[in-house]
């Protein structure tokens, strides 16, 4: 029986059903049987145009922009595991752009507006949910950076509030805004366009938009050394065979270190484990995203009706993909002070990703010393949210062979030349 | 979660106890003004960021609040050993590492 | 009796103790030993929830944490709790529980109809749709509130938690026969043992076959004697109601202990917690967490009654409940047959569907002697039913290939029960990073065969494997006397007798989803994940969809992400997503888990961590007169400081005000103890403060202080203080009061990795001294009447001099500093006379009017001399020069100090970067925002261009007008020279829509020749 | 001008009004030895000269053996680092060994700081001490033997521990004396809590 079934997928299988409620029906009376493969899983060609290394959001993201803006078509994405598996998979979804800094706020609002009309631009849901998102104040110093980023969002254009104690309470009426709290709400920045996606489909959508392009999705296949002559890249070694390559954009996170090695390039990162848990499901308890620096927590509620919490980073260095308990608990703690009555819901599952933090927590969109090899990398707890936009900026940077506006201040330079984008001077732990 | 060997005090403890003081042997360059730019923000920014064995300091925070020297691995959270400051850089060097 | 309660001796139930009980508002009797899933099941109570995606009726499958559809919500109020498994919850007098599914009711649920157009619902299908942009809030709403069980509660949690650390020689987690054997040959070795069971009491398996026999004793009293023994050593801990649900790096066990939701809330005790989740940290970790039985998939396999043959076996033998009077079961293996045995003993009808067509013969004898009717060779292709499963349509298979080879008869059953083999229970062992092997042979992930999974970690029985309890408990004496020997000590179980009377038993039938003779998709549901209602037919669809990583196929379908963690539905994904995939179950990948293992609370996780002990709140010595004062308080990093000191009817602008006036015109007092305090002494202090201060130490000479600057290597100024010298070798250092710890760690650092060479040792005394500032004109009037033994004559006792002397009649180091910029003093004494010296100055002061002042007159009054706070002024990205501070950095000191090269970096050598400046409104009532943004133009286009932000800003009592300080780009060349008349450029603050017309001029609001702090 | 008195850290919750006698009715006692003086002592244990005026003015030497302490005539000495001692006595002895150690250890490399207004001193005893602290601390107390000393976890601050008679001491800093003081209290609960009297020392005769 379904032996007949499973032959149907066969991998290469050209993409091409628009997805519709009525391919939905039609598919649906065909028992569903009719349906073509999302992408294509490629095997590797001898060489292409451009290589991308990390099959994550931002790698397939800058696969599809490279065909879909640049008309690249000789493009490769290749990913040691498979598709989506990273921080992509483990993250906690928030999508926002009020950052403080104008080369931050201006790069993070680009990403948001691509969000806005990605569903429609993938035809494929990734089910963005713009129910706003609270940073909130816990103390005096906490509401003069929460004014000074607001300020900035609104002169960048960016849609942002100053909310009072008594506004977040109207707003979100479980959370506890008692002044004796260890850290009393004093208030909190509010954007409102700001919100969540679904994590595993911006990956999927992504890879179904760059196939539908003709771009080789290539899993299982890891980078072990790279081809580099007179300084210039001339391809990859990975463990399926020897790839030749115009132009290698390593989009790797957590790894990016052990590439850039592998190219004898020094990075300013360092990997550590983020942790996050999500609850069992409830009916709808909470419609926005409460985030709160002073306390380490930061919580929403999917579409599945799990509470979803990110927690602080370990400090450790890390490629495990997990970390420390105490990280977990001490969460838990924070999320009680801000809603007391959560004490009694009950943790479902726990996890850890690896992120690749820089010393000012922002990232690197960068060429490097050696021709036709570019970096994107050092997003730290903050990727997910700039998934669009650095695609964008990243294939427009590897096209041109020179950074968008939008992401030249994200240069390798900064680090010799002093100019850092300071994110955690006023943003605290950027997530 | 792990458990440290303070080389200082002698006995194992847990994670809680200490403070991630960072990839060990960052050596401050001895004459900083002779650097270009270059060198000074390798020395500032740059960092080893291994997969795999990875040689770091831990500070006792809680006990003798002294510094001392692990070998973790990264990708397993093995730990081979810790080891003062002193002698974790004399094994250091005896594998042949350069900081 | 309630219509399916059964008489069976050995039942755990206590028929004396009658409990009666609700659900869904309707009243329910039962036993003490009871589950509410028992119970209710010997109401007969079928449906409990409606099912996830199609609203599809749902029942009791399983009979522990492995339950994946009878998630109840029980109690009410605060102290309701959601989504707890019905055959986790244990039976009290007046339980009131209710379904957590179906809308408007359980009977007639609105998704169900949904369920009729499931086949244009399949996996994913919200990602093909839903895609109008304007249109997709208004689904998400819809699918939000179709989504979720239970309901939070919406009170705050009124009882606590805590957490417990133990360190263990030997953990054992689970009670049953291979936990108890291997805790027993740990305790006889003499070792700490702790044995942790999630159950009420001690038995796992044993309970649901206790007429197994074990050593020529009825497993009952095998279990007794052995449980017994445990208990009488002192070196074995046992804790019942323990799950253990993480395994950590370095066998750290957590474990959550219930104590209290099993007791009806009216003799719940008080002080007790409700859970304490407890932190093992154990040389050795022996995993004897058994085994759960996984259903088989065929059609309708989701009916309510239908459960897995195992659960039913558990009902009867250990709650004395007959699920059903006409009982079908379906096997691929020997283990159903102990409990049809027992089924048809108790006088229920037993139709035994055995999928192998050659059975195990020992088996059946006894089987067909307790009067089961054993088929062999048959499948079932659906079963047949609404609310209640009521019969099934038997195939007949293939004896080789998974394929139908014939028809087979409809069989009427009230229940029916499957059992598809057993998994072992590995969640554990994967969580920090192990990975199972598929054992072709066991048809089981299984973390190893040979019992040493990896080091200081032990699998024993059916968690090994080793499902025979024959087996099982050879295998555990096998694998405890290795695990003793690596701690040097002997087992004494060589003796033991463990002979049972179970038969050898023959292989299972490799079988997963039963064939219908249909292809997928085309017959009724086969279900796979019942929680998430994942059915065969969406995961070869998403195959079909190319998503192909076993990782992608869980995700597409959410397979195994529920609640039940994949207990009864990983091994079925795997092996149907193998069997779509055209590869072995191997090449498919391994299964893993995360934590928990089952789901635990936050209030467990978070512990004693809440409310007053959340975390910790620092107060000074004064702290009792400043709340008799009535002053309101600012956290201040980890401390608690007075903010202001209102009178009746003063708010914080009048009392501020006030408490200025008193410090520039009189005196006022304010609490400095909060200041980081570090005693530095050795021949190389000098050496080593010139090091990680930007400014030079060497000529200060005792009994002087000076303001110095702190930076990181970047460059950027990082914390501030008043250091002193004591003597040559011995200055005494402050910081600010949120980087005392990080300053403290920052110094050590430096020493101890960099400078051991330098003679300098460094002791914290923050909390030694108690600190009070004496501020004002008045102050040194103040202060004579206390002290008489140092000269304060402004000749002797200079501007950033210290002295130390007698105060108030207790030795004081008296500091002449000033953080407002007139005459003041500040008391440093033995914080244990704080609150007398804080006292004895207020009754000196009172004829002066002496005033206790906060942090925002603080704040007020530094601002008006443009003195700067670390973290308010700067930011991390603010250097010396950029606080036009090039006074306090000595480039000319011959060592290269911390942060100096960073300043010849070409960004951070630039002259126009953002500057420290003071503002000043056209309107001297308007006090600018801090966090106003510096804007050249009030024509206002996004983007626009920002210069910079004001940092500080207040309304100063003393100038009877606005002053602010902000940095701007280029600030300092903007400044007029000419004090505040006239700023040279015009810019404007812009802050929540409104733009001020600004100028730039000098920080120094007041008294900017420094004249009154050098009276 | 009124006489000077001494508060402890703990002042704020009045112990000494609710002391009560030990007895079997709870099983977590404590009570605080207020106001004794700390001197926070830095040297080169190798340093022969270091040692030796030290044990003569402490009237034991040092312990060298990490994280143990010695009783001596005078004073309490515990090791808390390799370098580092933390002396503890009666508020009346205080200053003669300040005096004593400052006037032994001219010319010696050492550091001497009065830590006496910074600490607090809290005895714990009862059946179930050890429990209460396997709550508060993440300590191995197995590992605590007589005679040793700990410097762990309390929450999330932190404390150094010994054993002393059939209990537990615990020095702990003045500005956290207020949450460590509360989440003892706390993580007692379960076992009953009492507050017992301390033994008259001249520590409070000093406050009084």
């Amino acid at each position: 029986m379904s032996v007949l079934a499973a032959a149907v997928a066969i991998p290469g299988t050209l993409v091409n059903k628009e997805y519709s409620l009525w391919t939905l029906f039609k598919q649906g009376l065909q028992h569903n049987e009719g349906w073509d493969p999302a992408w294509r899983s490629a095997d590797p060609k001898p060489s292409y145009d451009f290589v991308i290394v990390g099959a994550g959001g931002h790698g397939l993201a800058t696969a599809y922009y490279l065909a879909k803006d640049h008309g690249a078509r000789n493009i490769a994405v290749i990913e040691k595991g498979y598709l989506g598996g990273g921080n992509t998979a483990r993250n906690t979804t928030i999508v926002r752009s009020n950052y403080l800094w104008d080369e931050s706020a201006l790069l993070y609002e680009h990403s948001l507006k691509l969000w806005e009309g990605l569903t429609a631009d993938l035809n494929f849901n990734i089910m963005l949910s713009q129910r706003g998102v609270f940073n909130l104040g816990h103390s005096l110093q906490d509401m003069r950076d929460i004014e000074r980023r607001v300020n900035a969002n609104n002169l960048n254009g960016i849609d942002a509030f100053v909310l009072d104690a008594a506004e977040v309470k109207r707003r979100i009426p479980l959370i506890n805004t008692s002044s004796s709290a260890r850290y009393p709400i004093l208030g909190a920045s509010f954007q409102p366009r700001a919100g969540v996606a679904r994590h595993d489909a911006v990956a999927w959508g992504f890879a179904r938009g760059a196939s539908k392009y003709g771009v080789d999705i290539i899993e299982n296949c890891e980078v072990t050394g790279l081809d580099i002559t007179g300084g210039r890249i001339k391809g990859l070694q990975t463990s399926r065979g020897y790839i030749g390559a115009e132009r290698v954009g390593c989009v790797a996170a957590g790894h990016s270190s052990v590439v850039a090695k592998m190219a004898g390039i020094r990075m300013p990162i360092e990997s550590h484990p983020l942790q996050a848990f999500v609850s069992e499901s409830l009916k709808p308890v909470l419609d926005t995203v409460v985030m709160s620096n002073a306390v380490h927590g930061y919580l929403s509620q999917s579409d599945k009706g799990e509470l979803v919490i990110g927690a602080g980073i370990d400090h450790y260095n890390s490629y495990s993909q997990r970390g420390s308990p105490h990280v977990i608990e001490h969460t838990a703690a924070a999320i009680i002070e801000l809603f007391p009555m959560f004490s009694r819901v009950r943790m479902n599952r726990q996890w850890g990703g690896i992120v690749d933090t820089t010393p000012d927590a922002c990232p690197i969109i960068s060429k490097t010393k050696i021709k036709g090899l570019y970096f994107n990398c050092g997003w730290g707890t903050g990727g997910f949210k700039a998934t669009p936009g650095s695609g964008n900026v990243f294939a427009h940077t590897m096209a041109k062979d020179e950074p968008h506006p939008l992401n030249r201040a994200f240069a390798l330079e900064r680090f010799y030349t002093g100019h850092l984008i300071d994110e955690h001077g006023a943003a605290g732990v950027a997530h | 979660m792990f458990v440290l060997y303070c080389p200082h005090c002698g006995e194992k403890r847990e994670e809680e106890e200490f403070g991630y003081g960072g990839e060990a042997f960052i050596a401050r360059p001895a004459t900083p003004e002779t650097l270009e730019d270059e060198a000074w923000g390798d020395y500032l920014f740059m960092r080893k960021n291994s997969k795999g064995w990875h040689w770091e300091m831990w500070s006792h925070n809680t006990g003798c609040r002294k510094f001392f020297v692990v070998k973790r691995n990264t990708a397993t959270h093995a730990i081979e050993a810790s080891w003062t400051l002193a002698d974790g850089r004399k094994a250091f060097d005896a594998e042949g590492n350069t900081a | 009796m309630s219509s399916h309660r059964v008489n069976i001796a050995t039942a755990r139930i206590d028929t004396t103790r009658p409990l009666s009980f609700t659900f869904d508002g309707r009243p329910y009797s039962g036993y003490a030993g009871d589950t509410l899933a028992s119970a209710l099941l010997a109401h007969g109570h079928r449906m409990l929830a409606r099912s996830f995606k199609y609203g599809r009726p749902r029942g009791i499958v399983g009979a522990g944490a492995e339950e994946p559809n009878a998630l109840v919500q029980v109690e009410a109020g605060a102290l309701t709790i959601p989504n707890l498994k019905a055959t986790q919850v244990e039976l009290y007098q007046g339980l009131s529980g209710r379904r957590t599914t179906g809308w408007p009711s359980l009977e007639y649920d609105l998704k169900s109809l949904g369920g009729h157009f499931s086949r244009f619902m399949p996996a994913g299908f919200y990602y093909k749709t839903f895609q109008n942009r304007a249109l997709w809030p208004r689904f998400e709403h819809i699918i939000r509130h179709a989504a979720g069980y239970g309901s939070a509660p919406v009170e705050p949690d009124p009882e606590t938690y805590d957490h417990q650390h133990h360190h263990a020689e030997v953990l054992v987690v689970g009670g049953g026969a291979a936990g108890l054997l291997a805790a027993l040959a740990a305790g006889r070795a003499g070792l700490d043992v702790i044995l942790l069971d999630e159950q009420s009491e001690l038995g796992g398996w044993l309970l649901s076959a206790p007429n197994s026999v074990i050593g020529g004793k009825s497993a009952s009293a095998w279990l007794q004697d052995v449980a017994g023994e445990l208990q009488s050593l002192s070196n074995v801990r046992i804790m019942t109601r323990t799950s253990a649900f993480a395994l950590h790096d370095m066998n750290m066990i957590q474990a959550v202990e219930q104590l209290q939701d099993h007791l009806p809330p009216s003799e719940r005790t008080k002080g007790q917690r409700r859970q304490r989740l407890h932190r093992i940290r154990a040389s050795r970790v022996v995993l004897a967490s058994g085994a759960i039985e996984r259903p088989l998939v065929f059609g309708n396999n989701d009916l309510p009654g239908i459960l897995t043959a195992s659960a039913i076996t558990t009902y009867l033998n250990r709650y004395a409940v007959a699920v059903g009077r006409r009982v079908l079961l379906l096997t691929s293996n020997d283990h159903a047959y102990q409990g049809a045995c027992d089924l048809a003993r108790s006088g229920a009808s037993v139709v035994l569907a055995d999928t192998r067509s050659v059975l195990n013969p020992a088996w059946e004898r006894r089987a067909r002697a307790a009067g089961v009717d054993v088929m062999a060779g048959y499948g079932i292709a659906e079963a047949h039913g609404g609310r209640a499963v009521k019969g099934a349509h038997l195939m007949r298979l293939d004896s080789d290939r998974n394929a139908v080879a014939g028809n087979g008869p409809f069989i009427d059953c009230d229940a029916l029960g499957s059992s598809g083999g057993l998994s072992p229970t590995v969640h554990l062992y994967c969580h920090d990073g192990g990975r199972p092997q598929w054992d072709e042979k066991r048809l089981a992930f299984v973390a190893s065969a040979t019992g040493r999974a990896k080091a200081g970690i032990y699998v024993v029985g059916a968690a090994a494997g080793e499902f025979g309890l024959q087996k099982t408990l050879e295998q555990t004496r096998q694998t405890m006397t290795e695990a003793l020997a690596a701690s040097g000590k002997s087992s004494s179980l060589a003796s033991f007798n463990l002979q049972t009377d179970e038969p050898d038993t023959i292989p299972a039938r490799r079988i997963f989803r039963v064939p219908d003779g249909k292809l997928e998709g085309h017959g009724k549901k086969a279900f796979v994940d019942f929680q998430n209602d994942v059915a065969a037919s969406d995961i070869h669809l998403a195959v079909r969809e190319n998503y192909r990583s076993i990782e992608h196929i869980k995700r597409y379908t959410a397979l195994g992400f529920g609640t039940d963690q994949g207990k009864l539905s990983n091994v079925n994904g795997f092996a149907i997503a193998a069997e779509a995939l055209g590869k072995s179950i191997p090449e498919v990948g391994t299964t893993t888990y995360r934590p928990a293992y089952s789901p635990v609370t936050f209030g467990t996780l978070a512990g004693a961590h809440e409310g007053d002990t959340f975390e910790p709140r620092r107060f000074t010595a004064m702290q009792e007169s400043h709340v008799r004062r009535g002053a309101e308080f600012e956290p201040v990093g980890q401390w608690l400081r007075p903010w202001y000191f209102p009178k009746s009817g003063e708010d914080l602008h009048a009392a501020v005000g006030r408490e200025c006036l008193a410090a520039r015109r009189g005196v006022g007092i304010m609490d400095a103890s909060t200041l980081g305090k570090i005693d530095i002494r050795g021949k190389d202090v000098r050496e080593f403060l010139n090091r990680v201060y930007a400014n030079a130490w060497t000529q200060l000479a005792p009994g002087k202080c000076r303001y110095g600057l702190m930076l990181d290597e970047n460059g950027m100024v990082t914390d501030d203080g008043v250091t002193a010298c004591v003597t040559d070798n011995h200055f005494l250092m402050t910081t600010t009061t949120g980087g005392a710890a990080r300053v403290m760690t920052w110094l050590e650092k430096w020493h101890q990795t960099e400078w051991p060479d330098l003679d300098v040792f460094m002791t914290s005394v923050t909390d030694h001294w108690a600190t009070a500032a004496v501020v004002g004109p008045k102050s040194r009037q103040v202060l004579a009447k206390l002290c008489s033994d140092i000269d304060l004559s402004p000749g002797a006792f200079k501007f950033m001099d210290w002295r130390e002397g007698t105060v108030a009649g207790v030795p004081a180091r008296v500091f002449r500093i000033s953080f407002s910029g007139e005459l003041a003093f500040e008391v440093n004494i033995d914080a244990s006379y704080g609150h007398h010296i804080w006292e004895a100055l207020m009754q000196a002061g009172a004829e002066f009017d002496i005033t206790p002042y906060g942090t925002e007159t603080m704040h007020v009054l530094r601002a008006e001399k443009g003195f700067i706070i670390v973290g308010q002024d700067t930011d991390g990205s603010m250097t010396p020069f950029d606080l036009d501070m090039a006074w306090a950095v000595s480039m000319k000191k011959p060592f290269s100090f911390i942060g100096k090269r960073s300043f010849a970096r070409s960004d951070t050598a630039r002259s126009d970067r953002k500057q420290l400046v003071g503002l000043l409104t056209d309107d001297p009532k308007i006090v600018l925002k801090e966090g106003a943004q510096i804007i050249e133009s009030d024509d206002i286009k996004s983007p626009m261009p920002m210069h910079g932000h004001v940092t500080s800003s207040y309304f100063s009592p003393e100038l009877n007008r606005s002053i602010a300080l902000a940095v701007v780009r280029d600030g300092i060349s903007r400044r007029s020279d000419s004090g505040i008349k006239a700023g040279r450029d015009v810019l404007y603050a812009w802050a929540g829509g409104k733009a001020h017309k600004v100028k730039v001029v000098s920080p120094v609001f007041v008294d900017p020749e420094g004249a009154r702090q050098n009276v | 001008m009124s006489k000077p008195i001494m508060q402890s850290p703990l002042h704020a919750f009045g112990l000494a009004a609710q002391a009560k006698l030990v007895d079997a009715s709870c099983g977590v006692w404590a009570s605080e030895t207020p106001l004794l003086g700390y001197i926070s002592l830095r040297g080169n244990s190798a340093d022969t000269a270091f040692v030796e005026a030290t044990s003569r003015v402490l009237g034991a030497p040092l312990p060298t053996q990490p994280c143990t302490f010695v009783q001596s005539a005078k004073a309490k000495l515990l090791w808390i680092g390799p370098d580092e001692w933390m002396i503890v006595c009666a508020r009346s002895a205080l200053q003669a060994l300040l005096r004593g150690l400052n006037e032994a250890l001219t010319g010696i490399r050492h550091q001497i700081a009065d830590n006496s207004g910074g600490y607090t001193q809290v005895y714990l005893q009862g059946k179930n001490a050890r429990d209460l602290l396997s709550h508060t601390s993440v300590y191995d107390l197995a590992a605590l033997q007589p005679g040793r000393v700990a410097g762990t976890t309390f929450g999330k601050s932190s404390v150094y521990m010994h054993r002393q008679g059939d209990g537990y001491c615990l020095l702990l800093r003045r500005s956290f004396a207020d949450y460590i003081w509360r989440y003892l209290i706390r993580a007692a609960e379960p076992y009953g809590f009492g507050i017992a009297r301390p033994e008259r020392g001249e520590a409070q005769e000093d406050a009084a």
